[in-house]
């Protein structure tokens, strides 16, 4: 037998650590490849959605302007209540006159802002969870005082 | 010495040549796996390309915009897809203020739009109004009518307020990761088409 | 020792087992993903569809604009009362090939013909009995499946006139006595002749 | 010997590498379903029939247009009911259509403003003078205190019958004092009708149509011969107001001038007092102008509804009247 010259518990505890290194380094650079375009898909789906939410806006203002007098005026859209598995919500500020849109993915942070044109009627904020969001018109004397988004 | 489980068939003797098999077993066996492991790692990234997610919002934004301009921003938004002529053509004199009575304010197309500056945006009237094929529109202030660009009357640098309809930066021609949208509006009791196009 | 040297044969075919069963596990991991994903030829490509809500704007753009200078409800109107069907159209009562010589046919023309789109056109009405009917404008062929519908409603009176070929209004013939019109008085007693949907369907060839 | 066991442990590890990229690539793949389903979502238009809402609206203002047209001009012995009558025959035929279509649509009559259709379409057309006998005069009052107008139409018959200058040429005035008076003459300059307009802020302008007969005005809506005139509508770079009544503030008087310089028919639909001796009160035979009963503007409530859209107005329609 040729004999290695190395004692059985050296090169035991040598393979196992070089093995367990292996293996985290695998999961390691796996796991943050996912994440990574995992936060990447969040983004582009939220900026999706937000687009979405942002043309319903402005679909609800023209619904507003159109004619002499507005009674009721709203639009629902079901999007997916999750974004690649985390949940998200969508607020509507009033932002000091330049109106936005912001959508916030919980699990991993994730922000995104789309801007409306200021002669949009929004004041305050109002908030929506991911899923069925309704845009609406908060009407009072014929007219459309603000567009509010809620969960329909 | 204990004897150890039956004797493989084939009466080959415990000797060290045995180990050769299972080296050559490990030979295989590796060389399958690392032969496999390369591959898969060859094929993913194949897999993952088309779906290298950027600028997908381009689509839903250039439409957002084609549609609002469309139907309510140049126009009144109770007679959709018909443009009001002096919103128009106020519209796409950028770098002066927008005028009060229109619809949209700033002094760009990008903040006229309300998308961030750094976004690339064009938009364009194109029409037929004479002759056979599409041109891009102009404004001739002389005769306050819109007309092709080729038609003579046209002559943007002439100093009158003579103005070409289109606004934003010129769209790339070569990479095709532009997104466009077009939509087929009234103005001035003719059909044109507006083009929208982000990237 | 000969423990350990028995466990060594198995080991030794034990050992490609595993590497063997390693890699099928890998290959297995990523055919199942690639099941898992809705993985289809076209879903990379998304642009069909958006193609298709382009060319329903377009139908409705074209009708709005023609509408604004009244050149839709002209186009219902366009009838030759002698010859019973729209001015010079073929045959079958319906233009084909090139569509009617007038605001709307142009507008079709330039808009859709020549960005290569076969359309359709259909005027849905009703009759005084209450049940709806429809006529051919303009037909093309079957539409394909990718095909979008773009429509406009227009209300025709019991006093409009007919359209004469050149596009003027006919002095005598209305819509009302004239006894070829394919549109019937749905509101026999009122003054509303009938409200006609115009349809225009369009797909890509 | 000893290094034959290491191998046995390293068997195991190519299972463990194996596993870990299993499950990396099943949670790769839930990542690839939500890019797909982002691609999907980026492609998808508006919400269905969500434009359609505004476009039928319209539609509604375009059938309560003609409704009212052919009210005014057909049955102003009773307007209001024929427009009535007309609402609810769109109604019913209009909301069978579209519930094909998945879209819930009604419309109700709302009520109506009264007002006074004046007119002189003599067949082949006639002066625009009064009716007053026994002569009678070019230039008169065709109505006074006018709160609002719309629809005002002169079809020129026979253009070589225009005057050759400014000066003597016939002219509609919205007048409210001397000083603020809002004008249009017609007149002919060689082969070409000019259309004059003067606005009550002093600014003026002019667009220029071929001397092809009929030459059709529409002034309200700023058209001449179907086509935009600039000088009814606005014109210069800063698009400054030309349209009817600019610079005059109502009540005001509508005056002819020279109503012996044109041959042709006008029309138009007021509300105020129109001129009792110069308007006979009915069509009259001859080629005299007269004045009607009209419905001025109509009020319709409007209800659009889809699985996702709910939109409930209220629209007013007064056709052709300046913005």
């Amino acid at each position: 037998m040729t004999e290695r010259g190395t004692s059985t518990a050296l090169s035991y505890v040598l393979t196992l650590s070089i093995a367990t290194l292996l293996v985290s380094g695998l999961l390691f650079a796996g796991s943050t490849f996912v994440e990574d375009s995992r936060e990447q898909v969040i983004r582009q789906e939220l900026q999706v959605i937000g687009e979405h939410l942002a043309s319903n806006v402005e679909q609800v203002d023209r619904y507003a302007d159109a004619p002499e007098t507005v009674h009721e005026a709203s639009l629902e859209q079901t999007f997916p209540s999750r974004v690649t598995g985390t949940t998200y919500d969508a607020i509507l500020r009033e932002n000091g006159g330049d109106p936005t849109l912001t959508l916030r993915a919980t699990d991993p942070a994730v922000t995104v802002e789309i801007g409306l044109g200021s002669d949009v009627p929004i004041t305050g904020e109002t908030f929506a969870d991911g899923g069925t969001i309704a845009t609406s018109c908060e009407i009072s004397g014929g007219t459309c005082d603000r567009i509010v988004i809620e969960n329909a | 010495m204990a004897t150890g489980p039956p004797r493989p068939p084939g009466g080959r003797a415990h000797t060290d040549d045995s180990r050769a098999q299972t080296t050559l077993d490990f030979a295989i066996g590796v060389s399958l796996f690392l032969s496999v492991m390369l591959f898969v790692f060859a094929f993913v990234p194949g897999i993952l390309q088309p779906f290298e997610l950027s600028g997908e919002q381009d689509t839903v934004l250039s439409e957002r915009i084609a549609s609002d301009l469309s139907q309510g921003t140049l126009g009144d938004p109770s007679e959709p897809y018909v443009l009001e002529t002096h919103c128009t053509v106020a519209f796409f004199d950028e770098g002066s203020a927008s005028p009060s009575r229109c619809d949209y304010e700033g002094s760009t197309i990008q903040e006229r739009l309300t998308v961030e500056d750094h976004r690339n945006v064009n938009v364009s009237l194109r029409g037929t109004l004479s002759g056979a094929d599409e041109d891009l529109l102009c404004w001739d202030a002389t005769s306050q009518r819109i007309v092709e660009r080729g038609s003579g009357d046209c002559n943007p640098d002439a100093g009158d307020d003579d103005r070409l309809m289109t606004g934003g930066e010129t769209p790339p021609q070569s990479n095709d990761a532009t997104v466009s949208s077009r939509r087929v509006v009234g103005i001035q009791q003719a059909n044109i088409t507006m083009r929208v196009v982000v990237w | 020792m000969s423990e350990r040297r028995s466990g060594v044969d198995e080991r030794g075919q034990g050992h490609t087992l595993e590497a063997v069963a390693a890699a099928f596990l890998l290959v297995a991991s990523v055919s199942f993903a690639l099941q898992m994903t809705a993985v289809t030829p076209l879903s990379a490509s998304t642009s069909s569809q958006h193609l298709e809500n382009q060319l329903r704007y377009t139908g409705a753009g074209v009708m709005a604009s023609v509408e604004e200078r009244g050149g839709l409800s002209r186009a219902i109107r366009y009838w030759d009362e002698s010859e019973a069907r729209f001015h010079d159209a073929p045959d079958g009562g319906y233009y084909t090939a090139d569509p009617p010589d007038n605001a709307f046919g142009r507008a079709l023309n330039r808009t859709l013909d020549e960005r290569n789109i076969a359309y359709n056109v259909h005027l849905v009405y009703e009759r005084s009995s209450g049940d709806r009917a429809q006529k051919r404008l303009l037909y093309r062929g079957e539409p394909s499946d990718h095909a979008v519908r773009a429509s406009r409603t227009m209300t025709i009176m019991d006093r409009d006139p007919l359209i004469d070929a050149d596009g003027t209004e006919n002095g005598t013939q209305t819509v009302s006595n004239a006894s070829t019109y394919f549109l019937p008085d749905a509101d026999t007693g009122g003054p509303v002749h009938n409200v006609v949907r115009v349809e225009v369907v369009a797909w890509r060839i | 010997m000893a290094d034959l066991r290491p191998r046995d442990e390293r068997g195991q590890i190519l299972l463990i590498a194996a596993f870990t990229l299993a499950v990396i690539f099943v949670a790769l793949a839930l990542v690839i379903n939500s890019a797909i389903f982002t691609e999907n979502l980026a492609s998808q238009g508006e919400v269905a029939g969500s434009s359609e809402a505004l476009t039928y609206q319209h539609q509604v203002r375009q059938g309560v247009t003609e409704a009212m047209a052919y009210a005014n001009r057909y049955e102003y012995s009773n307007p209001e009911s024929s427009v009535q009558a007309s609402v609810v025959a769109m109604n019913e035929q209009g909301s069978h259509q579209q519930a094909t279509a998945g879209q819930i649509v009604d419309v109700e009559f709302g009520g109506s403003e009264s007002g006074w259709r004046i007119a002189d379409n003599t067949s082949g057309g006639s002066t625009f003078e009064n009716e007053s006998t026994p002569v009678a005069d070019q230039d008169w009052q065709l109505a006074e205190a006018v709160d609002r107008t719309r629809d005002v139409r002169i079809n020129v018959t026979d253009p070589s019958a225009l005057s050759g200058g400014p000066a003597t040429a016939f002219t509609l005035e919205a007048n409210e004092s001397l000083s603020s008076v809002w004008e249009v003459r017609l007149w002919l300059d060689g082969s070409e009708v000019v259309v004059d307009v003067r606005t009550g802020n002093g600014r003026n302008g002019e667009c220029r149509v071929p001397a092809t007969s009929p030459v059709e005005v529409d002034v309200t809506r700023g058209l001449v011969d179907g086509q935009r005139c600039h000088a009814l509508t606005r014109s210069g770079t800063g698009g400054n107001r030309m349209w009817w009544e600019t610079g005059v503030s109502a009540p005001y008087d509508v005056w002819v001038k020279n109503g012996d310089q044109v041959r042709g028919n006008y029309s138009m639909v007021i509300q105020g007092t129109p001129n009792s001796d110069g308007l006979s009160g009915g069509p009259a035979a001859g080629d005299d102008p007269y004045r009607t009963d009209a419905i001025y503007s109509t009020t319709v409530r409007y209800l659009y509804r889809t699985s996702q859209v709910t939109y409930e107005t209220e629209i007013e329609v007064t056709p052709g009247e300046a913005p």
